[in-house]
Parts: C-alpha cells; sequence; structure tokens
C-alpha cells in the first residue's frame, strides 16, 4: 500500500516538473521562495498535525501549479520547508531557533498544539523578521503578539457560541460542566463560560475536570449528576468527549449534551458510543463534509475533499482547512505587498486584508469591520451544529 | 601521563563548548544548551541514585519546582535571574531536608514508588493549580538576564548566545563541585551506604542525615536545571515536568551514562539528548530507542559508558596477555 | 573404594573475589569428611559450588566420574547432592510438614517412605509435625533441616555448622543423630564443623582449609593433635 | 452508592494487577515495572484480530490472555532469568526499559488514543440508586473468583506450596532441588495471566489505550506496598481501596486530582506503616 503511495507521489511529482520545465522557457525570472511549517508530525498531535500540514501542502501545490506566486516582477516557486514539533514545546522552539539562525527573514505557517505556540511566542512576538501565521492551537492572539496572526477558530469564539446554543434550547435552567484540564484554550476560557452562563441565568450545578485520554468519567459525572442538570457541556478532544458521552448515558443521563469538540464517526466507533449519541450535539468550526451537506461553500469544499483524497488517500481532518486558507492568505498578502523578505509591510497587508481578497478561503470566515480577515490578528467564523445520526454526524444547523 | 589524561576530558569539554559557541547558530546554541541541562539533571541525581543507590524516580519535581519559581520571579515579581537561581536551589534543598527523613525511611522498591508518586503529586499540581501554575497554559513572559559584566567581558543574557555562556558556566562549575566531590569523605559515606547502610551505621555514621543531604543535593540541583530550563525556553508548561519527559529522561542518562561516574552524565546526555535532537527523531521512535539503549547498555556495561574505556582497555590488555602467553609456551 | 565425589583444582568466588584458589578433594563412597578451617576460608562457598549455586571459574567437580561443575541446582539434588546450609533456613511460615515434604521435591514417589525414616531418626519433630517451623527452637530448627534435607534421599549430604549456636545438651543429641546417620551404608557425609570433639566423634578424614586452600588433609586423628590444626585452628 | 460502585469497578483493575504482581514480586523478586504491558496487550489485541482477522470475540480475548501470558513467560525465561546476578538497580532500570519498548512499540502498531473492544453485554442493572453495566458485575465477580482459586493453588496445591516457599527462603528452596527458574516463569505465566484477564474484560467495558501500562504498573505496586508486599487478599483488598480512594476524591474533593489522593494516600501509608497497611508481622 506504501508502495502504491508513494508511486502515486512519484507520478504527480514527476507531470508536475514535466509541467514545470515547459513552462520555465516563457517565465521572466523564476525563483524559490522558502516557507517554514511547523508541525505536529508525531507525537500525540499526530492525528490532526498530519492533516493539517497535508493541506499545506496542498496548498502549495495549488499555488506553484497556477505558476507561482507573483510578487513584483518576479515569480516565485514556493519550496516548503517542514520541521517537526513532535508535539513537544521544547523541539518547537529548537525548531524555530533553527529558522531564526539563517539570518533571513522567516514566513512561518502551522503550530498546531497551544503549547507548542505558546513555547516559541516569547522568542518571536517583538521580532521584525518573522511572521507565523497559526493555523491550530486553541489560543486567542491579540494585536499584542505583533508576529502571530490566527485565521483559526480561537476557543472563546466555542464558549460564546455554546453558552448562544444553550440559551436556545427550551427548559434549560442547570448545568453541567465537563472539561478536559490539559487543554489549555479550555481551561482558560471555563471562568468566561461560567460567566457567561449567569448572565444567561443559568446556574452552574457541577464543574468537573478530566485529563486528555482519560478512560474512566464515572466519578466526574456522578458528581455532576447529583446536581440534577439540564444539560452537560464536556470541552475536549472528539475520542474523550464520545467516551465521556457513552459513560454518561450509561449513568442513566439522558438529557441534552453539549461539546464543541470537532467529534469524528471514528472517536464514536472506537468508544461504542453510537447508542449513546442520541441527544447530544457538537459546536465547531465546520469540517469539509459539513459544508459540502449544510449548502455553505459547498463547491469549493468539495474540490477540496475530493483533491485532498486524491492526495492523501485519506479524508482530511480537522484543521485541514483552517491550513489551506491560511497559507493563501499569507500568498496573497505577499503578492499584494510586492516583497518577500519586508516583514513589516507583508504585516501591515495582512492588517488589513478582506476576506473577499482571499477567495479561496473555504471555511465561513465572518469578515470583521470593512470586510477585513483579522480583528487585531484574530479570525472569526460561522460554526456548524452537528447531531450524529445514522452511523455519521450530519450537519444540523449553523451558528453566525 | 596520568595528570594528562585527567585533564583531556576538560579541554574537550571547553574546545566543544567553544565550538558550538563560534558557530553562533541559535539551533546549535539551543541544542548544546539543552544538552547541559540534561547532563546538571543527571549529575545531581548521581549524589542519591549513583552513590547512595537509591532510586529516585522523581526529580521532576524539583525540577518543576525550579522552573515554576523562576517563571513566577520573573514574570509576575520582575525579579532577575540571579534572584531565582540562588532561591529555588535554597528552596528545592529546604522542602528535600523536610521531606527527605520521611521518604527515606523507605528504600529500595518503596523509595523508587514514593518518589516517584510524589513526582506525580507535583505534575497534577503544576497542571490543576490554575491560578498559580497557569494550568495547561502555562507560564510565559520569563524574561532573560539582559547587560551582565563590564566592558569586553560583558555578555548579553537576552540573547541565545549570552544564555548559552550562563548555562556553560554553571553547568561548568557544577561539573568541578561533582568532581570534587567525587572524591570527597561525603561521597565515600555515601558508597559505603550503598554497600551496606547497616554497617556503615555501625562504624558511627548518622546515615540518615547523609541520605537526606544526597537528597537534597540532587533536589537543589534539579531545581537549579529548572530556573535554566525557564530561562532558555521562556515559557514553561506542566508537560516538560511530567515523569516520562523529566525524572524518566534524568535516570536514563544517568544510568546509560554511568551511575556514580563523574563524566556519564555528560555521556548520557550527548547520546540521549543531544543526538535524537539532532536526528529529528520522531518521539515514539526515540522512546524505543532509549530502551533499547538502556537495555542493551544495563546488560553489556552494567557501569554506563563512562566506564566503556576501562572495559575496553581491560580487554585490549586481557588480549595482550593472552598473545604473550601464547608466545612464551 | 570408589570416589563419589572428586573436586580438582577448583577455583571460584564471586564477581571478581577469588574465594577458592586450586582447591582438591575427593571423598570417597560411604566415608564422612570433615571440612574445617577459619572463618572466610571458603568452606561455605566451596559447599554452594558443589550444590550447584555458585559457578566454578576454574578446574573440575566430579559425581560418581560425571562432570556436574554446569549442573543447576536442581539437576545436583535430583542426583543426590544435598546441602543443608548454615543458619538452618527453614520456611518460616510453613510447618514443619510443609518444610519436610518440600524436602523431598527430588522423591515425591518415595516421600512416605523416607518420612517415616527422618521421624523415626528425629522424633521431637513428630510432635511438631503441624507447628510452623519458626515456631520450633534453635535445635529443633537444625533437626527440620537436616531431617528436610534427608527427605531428598541423598547419597551425599553436606552439612554446614549444624551444631552452631545450639546448647550442649542439644549438641549431644544432634551427634547421636549424626553418628546414627555415618553408620548408614547408602550415605556420604561432609561436615563444615568448629566443634573439634563432634569432628573427631564422626569423621574419618578431615581437609584444612585456609584462605581458599587445602593447607592439610588427612585422618581426623592424626589432623587433629597435630601441629598444623593448632596453627591454624588456635 | 454509586461512587461505591465507580471505585469498586475501578478498583478491581487495580486488583487484578496487584494481585497478579504480588504472586511476581514475591516468588520471583524483580521489581517488574513492566507488569502492565501483559494487561494493555490482552486489553488491545481482541480488538485487532477481530477487525483484520474476524476472530470470533471469545476467542479473541483468550488469544489476548495468552499473549499475556506469554509475555509473562518471555520476561521471566528470556530476561529476568538472564540477569539472576545483577544487581537490583538493574533489574529496575531493565524493567522500566522493557516498559519503554512494548508501549512504544504498541503506540506504533495502535497509535495512542483510547478505544474499547465491542461486544460485551449491553445491559445496565439498577440497583440501591446505583446504575451497574452488567459487565462491571462481570470483572467484578471474575476478579473475586480469580484471587479465590489463586489463594486456594497457593495454600492446598504442590506448585502452589512450591511458590509460597520459594517466596520465604529463596535460597533455602533452590537447596531442595526446586527448579527455581521453572516456577518463576510459572509465577510469572500465573501473574501475567491474571493481569491480561483483566485486560481483556477491562476493554469491554472501559476504553483502553497502548499507553496504559506503566500507569497501570504503577498502581500495582502502590496496591501491593498498601498490602505490604506478601499477601495475595491484601493486594485484592489494596486495589478496591484504592478504587474507591480515587472515585470518591475525584466526586467530591476535585476530579482534577483524582491521581493524586492515591498518591497522597500512597505516601500516607508509607510514612505511617512503612510495612504496609495489611502487613502481618511476619511475612517475607
Amino acid at each position: 500500500m506504501n508502495y502504491m503511495k508513494s508511486f502515486r507521489h512519484f507520478a504527480i511529482a514527476a507531470g508536475f516538473a514535466a509541467a514545470t520545465l515547459a513552462s520555465a522557457g516563457t517565465a521572466a525570472a523564476q525563483e524559490t521562495l522558502t516557507i517554514y511549517d511547523l508541525e505536529s508530525l508525531t507525537g500525540p498531535g499526530q492525528t490532526v498535525g498530519v492533516a493539517q500540514a497535508n493541506a499545506v501542502k496542498l496548498a502549495v501545490e495549488h499555488i506553484n501549479e497556477a505558476g507561482g506566486l507573483k510578487v513584483g516582477d518576479t515569480t516565485y516557486t514556493v519550496e516548503l520547508d517542514t520541521h517537526d514539533d513532535r508535539s513537544q514545546a521544547t523541539a518547537g522552539v529548537t525548531a524555530v531557533q533553527k529558522m531564526i539562525s539563517y539570518g533571513k527573514p522567516v514566513l512561518m505557517v502551522g503550530s498546531l498544539s497551544s503549547a507548542v505556540t505558546g513555547a516559541y511566542l516569547p522568542i518571536v512576538r517583538e521580532r521584525e523578521d518573522f511572521i507565523s501565521i497559526v493555523m491550530g492551537a486553541a489560543l486567542f492572539f491579540t494585536e499584542e503578539d505583533k508576529a502571530i496572526y490566527h485565521p483559526r477558530v480561537a476557543v472563546a469564539q466555542y464558549t460564546e457560541s455554546t453558552v448562544t446554543f444553550i440559551k436556545g434550547q427550551e427548559g434549560i435552567k442547570r448545568v453541567g460542566v465537563l472539561t478536559d484540564n490539559k487543554h489549555g484554550g479550555f481551561v482558560q476560557q471555563t471562568p468566561r463560560l461560567k460567566e457567561l452562563f449567569g448572565e444567561a441565568g443559568m446556574e452552574v450545578v457541577g464543574e468537573e475536570e478530566f485529563s486528555f485520554g482519560a478512560t474512566q468519567f464515572g466519578p466526574q459525572l456522578t458528581a455532576i449528576l447529583r446536581g440534577n442538570p439540564d444539560v452537560i457541556n464536556i470541552r475536549g478532544y472528539g475520542s474523550d468527549v464520545a467516551r465521556a458521552i457513552k459513560q454518561a448515558r450509561d449513568l442513566g443521563y439522558t438529557g441534552l449534551i453539549v461539546s464543541s469538540s470537532g467529534i469524528v464517526a471514528k472517536d464514536v466507533i472506537e468508544a461504542q458510543a453510537d447508542a449513546a449519541m442520541t441527544n447530544a450535539r457538537d459546536l465547531f468550526v465546520p469540517l469539509a463534509g459539513d459544508l459540502i451537506e449544510g449548502g455553505r461553500n459547498a463547491e469549493k469544499a468539495k474540490a477540496f475533499a475530493d483533491a485532498y483524497k486524491a492526495k492523501f488517500g485519506e479524508e482530511s481532518g480537522a484543521t485541514s482547512l483552517s491550513a489551506y486558507g491560511g497559507f493563501f492568505i499569507l500568498a496573497r498578502a505577499i503578492e499584494k505587498a510586492g516583497t518577500v523578505d519586508d516583514i513589516p509591510a507583508i504585516r501591515k497587508v495582512l492588517d488589513d486584508i478582506t476576506v473577499a481578497e482571499v477567495s479561496e478561503i473555504i471555511e465561513p470566515m465572518i469578515p470583521q469591520e470593512g470586510g477585513r480577515a483579522f480583528r487585531e490578528h484574530q479570525s472569526y467564523f460561522a460554526l456548524v451544529v452537528r447531531e450524529w445520526r445514522d452511523g455519521r454526524f450530519v450537519p444540523v444547523g449553523f451558528v453566525d | 601521563m596520568h595528570r594528562l589524561t585527567a585533564f583531556l576530558p576538560w579541554l574537550l569539554l571547553l574546545a566543544a563548548m567553544a565550538a558550538v559557541l563560534a558557530t553562533g547558530n541559535g539551533y546549535y546554541v539551543t541544542v548544546a544548551m539543552l544538552m547541559m541541562l540534561w547532563a546538571i539533571l543527571a549529575l545531581g541525581l548521581n549524589f542519591i541514585l549513583g552513590y547512595a543507590g537509591y532510586f529516585h524516580l522523581g526529580l521532576g519535581a524539583f525540577y518543576g519546582l525550579g522552573a515554576y519559581g523562576a517563571a513566577a520571579f520573573s514574570a509576575s515579581y520582575q525579579m532577575p535571574m540571579i534572584v531565582a537561581l540562588l532561591v529555588m536551589p535554597a528552596a528545592g534543598a529546604l522542602i528535600s531536608v523536610v521531606i527527605g527523613p520521611l521518604m527515606l525511611r523507605t528504600r529500595d522498591l518503596h523509595f523508587a514508588v514514593a518518589t516517584l508518586a510524589l513526582g506525580m503529586i507535583v505534575s497534577d499540581v503544576t497542571n490543576n493549580w490554575v491560578a498559580v501554575t497557569g494550568g495547561p497554559m502555562g507560564m510565559g513572559g520569563i524574561s532573560r538576564p539582559g547587560q551582565i559584566g563590564i566592558g569586553a567581558l560583558s555578555i548579553d543574557g537576552a540573547t541565545t548566545s549570552g544564555m548559552f555562556i550562563i548555562t556553560a558556566a554553571i553547568f561548568l562549575a557544577l561539573m568541578i563541585v561533582a568532581a570534587i566531590a567525587r572524591r570527597s569523605d561525603f561521597v565515600l559515606i555515601l558508597r559505603g551506604i550503598k554497600s551496606d547502610d547497616m554497617m556503615t551505621r555501625s562504624l558511627g555514621f548518622s546515615t540518615t542525615r547523609y541520605k537526606v543531604a544526597a537528597f537534597a543535593i540532587a533536589g537543589a540541583i534539579a531545581s537549579v536545571g529548572g530556573v535554566l530550563y525557564a530561562h532558555i525556553v521562556q515559557y514553561i508548561s506542566p508537560e516538560p515536568f511530567t515523569f516520562f519527559a523529566a525524572s524518566f529522561q534524568a535516570f536514563v542518562v544517568l544510568a546509560v551514562g554511568g551511575l556514580g561516574s563523574l563524566w556519564g552524565p555528560v555521556l548520557g546526555s550527548v547520546l540521549l539528548t543531544g543526538l535524537p535532537e539532532i536526528l529529528e527523531m520522531d518521539p515514539h521512535v526515540k522512546l524505543l530507542v532509549y530502551g533499547a539503549v538502556l537495555l542493551i547498555v544495563t546488560i553489556v556495561l552494567p557501569r554506563g559508558l563512562a566506564s566503556m574505556g576501562r572495559v575496553l582497555s581491560a580487554r585490549a590488555r586481557a588480549s595482550a596477555n593472552a598473545k604473550t602467553k601464547e608466545k612464551q609456551t | 573404594m570408589a570416589d563419589v565425589l572428586r573436586i580438582d583444582n577448583l577455583s571460584a568466588g564471586y564477581g571478581h573475589a577469588t574465594v577458592l584458589r586450586g582447591v582438591t578433594i575427593a571423598i570417597e563412597a560411604q566415608s564422612t569428611v570433615a571440612i574445617v578451617g577459619p572463618n572466610g576460608a571458603g568452606k561455605s562457598t566451596l559447599l554452594k559450588v558443589i550444590s550447584g549455586l555458585v559457578r566454578p571459574m576454574a578446574g573440575e567437580v566430579r559425581f560418581r566420574d560425571e562432570d556436574m561443575a554446569r549442573w543447576s541446582s536442581d539437576r545436583v539434588v535430583a542426583s543426590g547432592i544435598v546441602h543443608v546450609p548454615e543458619g538452618r533456613q527453614v520456611f518460616p511460615g510453613l510447618s514443619v510438614a510443609e518444610n519436610l515434604w518440600l524436602g523431598g521435591y527430588s522423591h515425591p514417589e518415595r516421600r512416605q517412605e523416607i518420612l517415616e525414616d527422618v521421624l523415626t531418626l528425629f522424633p521431637r519433630l513428630r510432635e511438631r509435625l503441624s507447628q510452623a517451623a519458626d515456631s520450633l527452637s534453635g535445635g529443633e530448627q537444625q533437626m527440620l533441616a537436616i531431617g528436610r534435607g534427608l527427605m531428598a534421599a541423598p547419597a551425599v549430604l553436606m552439612l554446614d555448622e549444624p551444631t552452631l549456636g545450639l546448647a550442649p545438651v542439644i549438641i549431644d543429641q544432634m551427634t547421636e543423630a549424626l553418628m546414627a546417620l555415618r553408620a548408614r551404608s547408602n550415605l556420604s557425609l561432609i561436615v563444615v564443623e568448629q566443634n573439634l570433639q563432634l569432628t573427631r566423634a564422626l569423621c574419618d578424614r578431615a581437609h584444612i582449609l585456609v584462605d581458599g586452600r587445602i593447607a592439610a588433609s588427612g585422618a581426623t586423628e592424626e589432623l587433629v593433635g597435630s601441629d598444623v590444626m593448632k596453627i591454624y585452628l588456635g | 452508592m454509586q461512587d461505591i460502585v465507580n471505585g469498586l469497578a475501578q478498583g478491581t483493575i487495580y486488583s487484578m494487577a496487584g494481585v497478579g504482581l504480588v504472586l511476581i514480586f514475591s516468588v520471583v523478586r524483580v521489581p517488574n515495572f513492566a507488569h502492565g504491558e501483559p494487561l494493555m496487550v490482552a486489553a488491545m489485541l481482541p480488538l485487532t484480530l477481530m477487525t483484520f482477522y474476524g476472530v470470533p470475540l471469545p476467542l479473541a480475548l483468550l488469544i489476548g490472555i495468552a499473549a499475556a501470558i506469554a509475555m509473562g513467560v518471555f520476561f521471566s525465561a528470556a530476561v529476568f532469568a538472564r540477569l539472576s546476578r545483577y544487581p537490583e538497580v538493574a533489574l529496575l532500570i531493565v524493567s522500566l526499559a522493557l516498559v519503554v519498548l512494548i508501549s512504544s512499540a504498541a503506540v506504533m502498531l495502535w497509535g495512542d488514543s483510547p478505544r474499547q473492544t465491542p461486544g460485551g453485554p449491553d445491559i445496565i442493572l439498577d440497583l440501591l440508586g446505583a446504575r451497574i453495566p452488567i459487565m462491571w458485575l462481570v470483572i467484578m465477580v471474575t476478579a473475586l473468583a480469580s484471587t479465590v482459586a489463586l489463594d486456594f493453588f497457593i495454600s492446598h496445591t504442590s506448585p502452589g506450596r512450591i511458590m509460597r516457599a520459594m517466596a520465604l527462603n529463596p535460597f533455602a528452596a533452590q537447596l531442595m532441588g526446586i527448579p527455581v527458574k521453572r516456577y518463576h516463569a510459572l509465577a510469572f505465566a500465573i501473574g501475567s495471566g491474571l493481569a491480561g484477564l483483566a485486560g481483556a474484560l477491562f476493554s469491554l467495558a472501559f476504553a483502553v489505550q497502548s499507553t496504559m501500562g506503566a500507569a497501570l504498573a504503577l498502581k500495582a505496586f502502590i496496591v501491593i506496598i498498601f498490602a505490604g508486599m506478601g499477601s495475595i487478599w491484601g493486594a485484592f483488598a489494596g486495589g478496591l481501596l484504592l478504587g474507591l480512594v480515587e472515585s470518591f476524591g475525584a466526586s467530591y474533593i476535585s476530579s482534577g486530582y483524582r491521581d493524586t489522593f492515591g498518591f497522597v494516600f500512597l505516601l500516607a501509608v508509607l510514612l505511617i506503616r512503612p510495612a504496609g497497611l495489611f502487613a502481618r508481622k511476619t511475612n517475607a
């Protein structure tokens, strides 16, 4: 199977090389632009990390196939230099050190884990020769993080949408909250979540924690159920959420369960939670499948999903769309700024770039003031509400 | 002749440090700092594990203590690094002295499990006491020291090279202390405890006091390592101080390098933290390699890499002897 | 008469420490041999080498003309060489009966028969059969240790300091029992013993082991009175 | 009531792992930190066999347990038997190395996401206000039954008596002509088999993952330290106690510190009664 895969890569590469050679004669000045990609290709973040890195590869391929980046009079072929942070903070820092050590301005994309991003942030935050487009990580970025742009949903948005969604349901007074205590984003948002529930007139009757990868949720759920909640909000990764839902049902809880985890069918199957998913909803930034089925940017999403599947032989993952869109945001900003090494100029373009200018963005990004993609370096998205029906998740609505 | 061979490793070490610094390459300098960091942790562990023979599997607790203390001093109270560098080892030693007599009532496996539990508890606390440690969000905003020294001798601690010099200075100082300690009565008594606690006690030594001292030295040096880590990476989160990331790794570095040897921690660190970093090893592969190296070294070279020279020369001598014998007969 | 056990130029020790250096001893079938010597001379190590607990570094150990230097301890016992260690080493939590039962591990089919024999030799043990072994007195524990050794139906029984730390009255009883064993036609005894009186009464031949080497060998009567003995044992 | 049930369900796996470990530790006397690995393999293997080779569930579980037993025998015969002359620190290092080798190989094979074996009975009983999935009951009954069986085996059969003797005085046992290595392998086989049984059944009720071994071995050591090393029923009770401590601590104090409750309890026990909670005076 691996052999077949590598053969396919070879075939694509060969065809691509031929195309480049053919066009080389006509191009005026073709140079190479190196863009760094920091990804969690191994370690605990691997599953999502690889899906994110693949989408970056796909974006680069599409740009190069279309002739490369036109910056002023020069056309650049984009070359990726991918580094594996191994899902570890120190490995991420050393990788970033390596990029900086060449003494040239650094254009970087990627970063999946919040711990890795948080670890290299102090090194690059103030640098005038560094741009990082962070396509993963649950952290919330602001204008103070000068080098970082985050065209990816921040957990803060999940917090607000979750409360809005629950408020919209009928007869809900008591809320139980179960949080992954290794998930920096969710933990950071816990006080805000409680505040919002309070403002909405709901009472938090149980607030419990579990650790990423936990297999037993009995004590926590038992404690939450003592408060007789009308809804349980589970905040963590999909596979953990699926197991928690299963165990909540085993303990006799039949009420509404709301998560924001991007849970997928595989999570439900591995947890044997098929029957437990009734009356559970997941609020998440939409995946390609959700957009296709929910009829939002369906065509672009389908084209992306097909291209991804053709190239990598599997479905795209949780942050694939953000990575694809994020890469094009950077590419467009470079073209628009007309420079590859004047970082302040590129940043200036990024600050004002509009969603409409980057037609390759597939996710339902909500334009900010003046149609901008970023508000203080952070993007916002419409979220999808997903429900488990007949062995798969289907979108049942969007929260804008 | 003997004197020269004793100095050779030191010269090599200094030369290697100078070479790394001369490249000015932030990546190599960072990797070298991490190597020194692990050598520091292992040489501290050597006192309680290598000399006294107590399986301390909770070093991460003190490493984390140093790092979180340093982060608090720097980020929350804007104190310079030197404050953390003085206070945290003292705190590490003090805590060790308080809990040491209790922990050291146990030995062998019990002590191993007790220290392991200590490390796990600290990991849990760093992850859950959000108000103080930042929980999984960790703590950032740790500022490195600025300009140190005068005139031509001054360095900028904020740069990676400056931080390297600070780390190297501390590392060398600790190596010299370790080299002196190795020949001291103190370490001799620790080795006596390892070989027979009861007998050592019967000779009139209060072995508990010595064991607690060794435990405290390991804790204090691990805290120094933590302070350095916080200032090298400038961001801390619970993960680097967990059992497999910290306590176990320090244990492996020392065990592979050579329990009770002076250069073992350095050799172990170069092989087990330097190489995997340069080779960008997949973390699972790295663990697999750790396991295999640990297994092979323990069985083939029970006294660690540091004994390799001795073992090889003994073999060479043995085979030379055999040959001369053959000639004679 | 044929030698049941031959030890030739044996060296052995622990790690880098050599304890025995070139020991040569021959033990005739049905004889009773004493190994005497100062503390640390290597007497216990010699027994441990024979019983397969310590591997020889050099030299030969032959049992009925078979090389047994590499035998595991269970094979040694099964072949009929049994070691009753110094300090008795009973199984503390088990009853006397269970201790004896374990001694018969290598001859399960003859257990009952041999048990009767042992209990006849040590009637004390019959009274104590269901008691925990660690509740016995020192002398009784020594009887149990020897009885447990006999349960393996040995051809060679090695006793390491069987009277050490026992009251004189118990030593007399022990001597009696050992004399009875000596009279058995199918048994050789190797006794490590400091008590010269017992040695003299019991053993035909004696070997003096000093600093890992045999310093003298001969008939017990001759050796006991000799200067050699005085020099080494005072 | 539900908290008691939760605690007992979690505690039984500690009990079974602890009972197996107590046997290995007292007979073979090696600090086998790799004890959790056979449990993990027995828990992970059945689903793989079912999905890739179409093996029916009961057979898959049995193969999983057999694999655990085989691992135990391998540890004993191929690893620890060869190291009998090494110092204890070497044994400790080797067992930690085994943990790392096996679990990282397992992660490469199975990934590290938790998963549950399908096909277990999906019935839930209501009992005194607590909800008890029938699989939990099966596990508790099996744990109790296997401990009773092991106790009978140790007290009333010849091999059991021999292992007891080896635990009490290994030196004397060797002098009895007992083939020590064979019984070491047997102790490893039974101990790892119990761990495997626990793992296989557990995978039907809860999610299991390829990195679970180290944590479980640690808990098993905590359990046998509670129990004072030598006692099978002590280990059984210790496991349940640990499960209850964790369950009640997590439910009533703070769920973030769930593991900490067990560790703090362990330290308290070590400090107050270094010999163990249920230790009697004479017991090797």
